[in-house]
């Protein structure tokens, strides 16, 4: 029997871990080190119609417990991932989620309508909420009839399901919730970073030559967690959760503030096997808990 | 193949102010190569959270040894300062691009230049252009002599020279000073330092076959974050390289310094 | 010559360094292991009408490089406070900053028009953020009409400066901070906690017994740096900068990105003698930066 | 007087699966009393973040030693047995009112009842009170053998008797059932454990004077954050106390259990 395994819309998952977008790149880095066919999914980083070479350096800072990044959304562009990064990943047996970004509404469009004909992209996660880019991004993940709208022409032209990932630097994140859901959304995904600065010690200017970064890793867990919480309480899709997710007991708790898969993210950087390894663990955690099949434990701090 | 593995303290000791020697042990030894680095967990918890990129300075695969040699300055150095003999240590690698010893030959003669910590991942490539027969010139820059090291080391492989900002140790000013003072006679250069240091190397020695290694911030050091992106010169293939898997060892003329 | 005092709206200041309301109590603890004459000023405990009891225990919970709390504002009551606390630190020579807080903006007004009577107490801080009580608290705290609205009333009453603590669990910082500055409030007090969640390991339920709790120290860091700086940016009033300062070159990087004077909240549980320390430590590292006075370093960043 | 200490780890061993017993260096153990605890910092770094609550298990004046007992189960608890003889350990402290010793007279029985991890101050507090030449009864419950401990200790120092939930070790059940079919003769009870069991003694034992030391989860550890607030039975001249400064130990009958 499995005991992990996930179905979502759009999404067949062995079990919830998957590597969250803009941390795993396309996948070839870490193919080098383990079978990706072991994930559950993969989050493919953020794809825009044409190419983009981001933000100056240092583009990544340290902070306690977590780090400050502001990448910027560089990517090959649309042609370019259509053409040799879905078709590299399909030799892996594992389900694409591909992250879309754009300046405009049009953009997204454009990057929806054909990135979900790719074969092995079964859903989109529509990334509103990149703090690190100067127009789109974030502004479409802190209003709610904006995001609201996008949502509703993404779904239009989508093949797959479309998964909406939201920003957590918002007064009320059940609002943002509840209108993408309402726009059309076929599932959530949460949290993206929060707006944070370190500066150099000497100068005092910011580290990160973008000014401010995405904060990310275990500092911002408890702020991911009460999220999910409360949109899980809101809601009637279902939530893909991750925020400073560091072991299988931190997968446990997403799950049991309501997620029914999670996402790994900074935490790839540190240790490039913890997906296989948190994988590995999840049996051992499940009869700690007495639990058969990892469903059982979604939602559980609301029961 | 990079590995992670759980490497083992031989020594640790302080060989000039604030910097420290540090020799690990264990099986990734054998596929390390000189200017490759590492990456390393400095604490099993979450802060120092992020792992540190530190150049193979020596590498002795019989003893499955490896030794780095780093400055304890900020928050992470300082942590991993405080490793004792027998306390084990998460490493990442080997990792990235290393100096192209190949590209020296036998009875040629290479100019070694080091700033700071950057002189380093000189000393096991040094090594290695010796064992083949490369003859080597070491042009050594530390701001003062407090924090120079591996003088012994250096002047065993070649003929060494140091550099200091106020000329506590040999040649006072810059290492382009002493050389435009030594103009000595090479085929290859390597370099390894400060970004304005390698600057002007490479426009002094523009005629001439060199390698540069690189420093950025890092992320996952191996080339998946697209933390440590430089943009190349035009004419290049790519418009960017990756510092950590595309480098950190560059030709001289592929990226924008 | 004093390298270390700073000048602000009601408060002479010896040195900018404070501990943080909530985190130190009215004194006596901390009076116990130090001469509390040494702090620059101390931000006492949340002050209500009545007294308070508080939320149910468990309060408090670890998270990465944090915790959470949700102490709910317990407290003995404006008389006690009035009669007791206030008069006790008179003793030392440092001034106090009253925080205040409510259900209504009567209360606020109530607090505030008595409290602003005691001799020590030398400005007032308006708590509109805490996340911990169902009624008043944050809701001021995310609402800019509202915010101004209720520091009107309590500037009409109070006889020393005002100033507002902001609660960070807001999509715009700069519009809550320029409202109250609207509203005439003679400083800013930033950030109070965001809020967060954690759950237990076995049971999958909320460690703290009120579900949620405000999340502080070191985590939130890079969070709080950054509102600073914006705030800095947009109003002319000062700003009193907090939020998991745990060492001196924190207290450097909050003045860099433009507070006048610092906060230090959770850190004094894990070491109480931290605001000494800092203190003690501060000449060598104005030293080190080349900077003769604490003053040439605020706002630095924008520089 | 409370102090911070940075004391040095003299002894640390597993007496039982996952409970450690470690024994610390420095003055402050010149201030110490049974039923009081520490508040330890378990690492430098900030994470893990708060300082742990533990009892003084066992204090030695004449060496400044003190030793506490404690289960390795969350991550700042691991993280503390990971330490060697020899590092050190940053310890505020001593904190809190203890049980108080004077209560019993020379002659007098006391019942020293404890749980799990709530047994180790009572260690400390039958060594003051046989001392002093009061006779000490020891019931001692565990969830099983395995995690039980210091049975030759305690048997050194008066009739010491084991429960454990599953009876692999002494009587099965709770220590409650024990001491319904012991009955034992007594002056003054004292117990440190779960709440369940100091409830059930409490009422149990509603004529005896007694004193239980109880626990909260912590912030600061000295009074000052309102963490750890307990409410009190009606009549009491608060309406709440902190465990941390105004307890652990609390006569029976002053808090709402
Ligand atoms: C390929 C490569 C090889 C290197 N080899 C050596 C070496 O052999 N010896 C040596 O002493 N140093 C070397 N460095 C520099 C070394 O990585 C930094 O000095 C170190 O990471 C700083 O960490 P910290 O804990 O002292 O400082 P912190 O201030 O705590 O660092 C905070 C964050 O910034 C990063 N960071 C800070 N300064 C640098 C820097 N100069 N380069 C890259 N990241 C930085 C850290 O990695 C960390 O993520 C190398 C860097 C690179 C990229
Ligand atoms: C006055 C007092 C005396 C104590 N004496 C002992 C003793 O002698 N031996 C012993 O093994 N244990 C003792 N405890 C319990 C001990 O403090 C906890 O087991 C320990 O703090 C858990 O930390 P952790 O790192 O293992 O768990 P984590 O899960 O990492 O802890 C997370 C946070 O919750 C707090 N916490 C978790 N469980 C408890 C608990 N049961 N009580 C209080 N805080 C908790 C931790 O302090 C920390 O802040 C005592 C508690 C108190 C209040
Ligand atoms: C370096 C880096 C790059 C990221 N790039 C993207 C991205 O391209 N698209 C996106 O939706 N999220 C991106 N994110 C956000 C992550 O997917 C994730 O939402 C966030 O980091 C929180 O998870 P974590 O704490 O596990 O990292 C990025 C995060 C990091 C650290
Ligand atoms: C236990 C605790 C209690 C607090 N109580 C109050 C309070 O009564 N009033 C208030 O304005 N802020 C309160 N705060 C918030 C702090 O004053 C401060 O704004 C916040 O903790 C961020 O600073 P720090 O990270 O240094 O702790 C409290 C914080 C903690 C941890
Ligand atoms: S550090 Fe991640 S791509 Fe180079
Ligand atoms: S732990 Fe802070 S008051 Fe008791």
């Amino acid at each position: 029997m499995n005991r992990l395994d996930i179905q979502l819309p759009g999404l067949q998952l062995k079990n919830p871990i998957m590597p969250a977008s803009g941390c795993f790149g396309f996948g070839r880095e870490y193919a080098g080190l383990y079978d990706l066919s072991k994930l559950g999914a993969i989050m493919i980083k953020a794809t825009t119609v044409e190419p983009r070479l981001g933000n100056p350096t240092p583009r990544v800072a340290e902070t306690p417990a977590g780090m400050l990044n502001a990448i910027g959304l560089q990517n090959p562009g649309l042609e370019k991932v259509m053409a040799e990064e879905l078709p590299w990943l399909e030799r892996f047996d594992v389900p694409i989620i591909a992250n879309v970004a754009g300046t405009t509404p049009e953009d997204y469009v454009e990057v929806a309508r054909r990135i979900s004909t790719a074969p092995n992209v079964k859903a989109l996660e529509l990334n509103i909420s990149c703090p690190n880019v100067k127009q789109g991004g974030i502004t479409f993940g802190t209003d709610p009839v904006i995001a609201r709208e996008l949502v509703e022409q993404v779904k239009a032209v989508s093949q797959v399901p479309v998964y909406v990932k939201l920003s957590p630097n918002v007064t009320n994140i059940v609002e943002m919730a509840q209108a993408v859901e309402i726009g059309g959304a076929d599932g959530i995904t949460m949290i993206n970073t929060l707006l944070g600065m370190r500066l150099d010690e000497k100068t005092g200017k910011p580290v990160i030559a973008n000014v401010t970064g995405g904060l990310s890793g275990p500092a911002v867990k408890p702020i991911a967690l009460r999220m999910v919480y409360e949109v899980y309480k809101a809601v009637d899709i279902p939530i893909i959760g991750m925020g400073g997710i560091s072991c299988v007991q931190d997968v446990i708790d997403f799950m049991s503030a309501g997620a029914s898969a999670v996402a790994v993210g900074t935490m790839n950087f540190i240790d490039p096997f913890i997906c296989p390894n948190i994988i590995d663990a999840l049996p051992a955690k499940l009869d700690e808990l007495g639990v058969k099949h990892i469903k059982e434990i979604i939602g559980r701090s609301h029961r | 193949m990079i590995r992670q593995e759980r490497m083992t303290v031989v020594s640790q000791r302080e060989i000039a102010k604030d910097i420290f020697e540090m020799t690990l042990q264990g099986q990734i030894v054998q596929e390390m190569s000189p200017g490759q680095f590492v990456h390393i967990r400095v604490s099993d918890l979450l802060e120092p959270l992020l792992r540190r990129p530190i150049s193979i300075a020596n590498i002795q695969k019989e003893a499955e040894e490896f030794t780095i040699i780093y400055r304890a300055q900020g928050r992470g150095t300082k942590v991993l300062s405080q490793k004792q003999v027998g306390d084990e240590v998460d490493v990442l690698g080997p990792l990235g691009n290393g100096f192209p010893v190949e590209e020296a030959r036998e009875g040629e003669t290479a100019l070694l230049v080091g700033g700071g910590i950057g002189v380093p991942p000189l000393y096991e490539l040094s090594k290695q252009l010796n064992a083949k027969g490369v003859r080597t010139i070491h042009v050594l820059g530390f701001q003062t002599e407090e924090v120079a090291f591996y003088e012994e080391e250096f002047t065993k492989l070649g003929e060494t020279y140091y550099v200091t900002d106020d000329g506590s140790k040999g040649f006072k000013g810059f290492v382009t000073d002493l050389l435009n003072e030594l103009n000595p006679d090479f085929n290859i250069f390597y370099s390894c330092g400060p970004l304005p240091m390698l600057r002007a190397l490479a426009s002094m020695y523009e005629e001439k076959k060199g390698y540069l290694s690189l420093e950025e911030r890092m992320g996952c050091g191996i080339g998946a974050c697209f933390a440590c992106i430089c943009k190349t010169e035009e004419g290049q293939e790519k418009d960017y390289v990756k510092i950590c898997s595309d480098g950190p060892v560059f030709e001289k003329g592929v990226v924008k310094l």
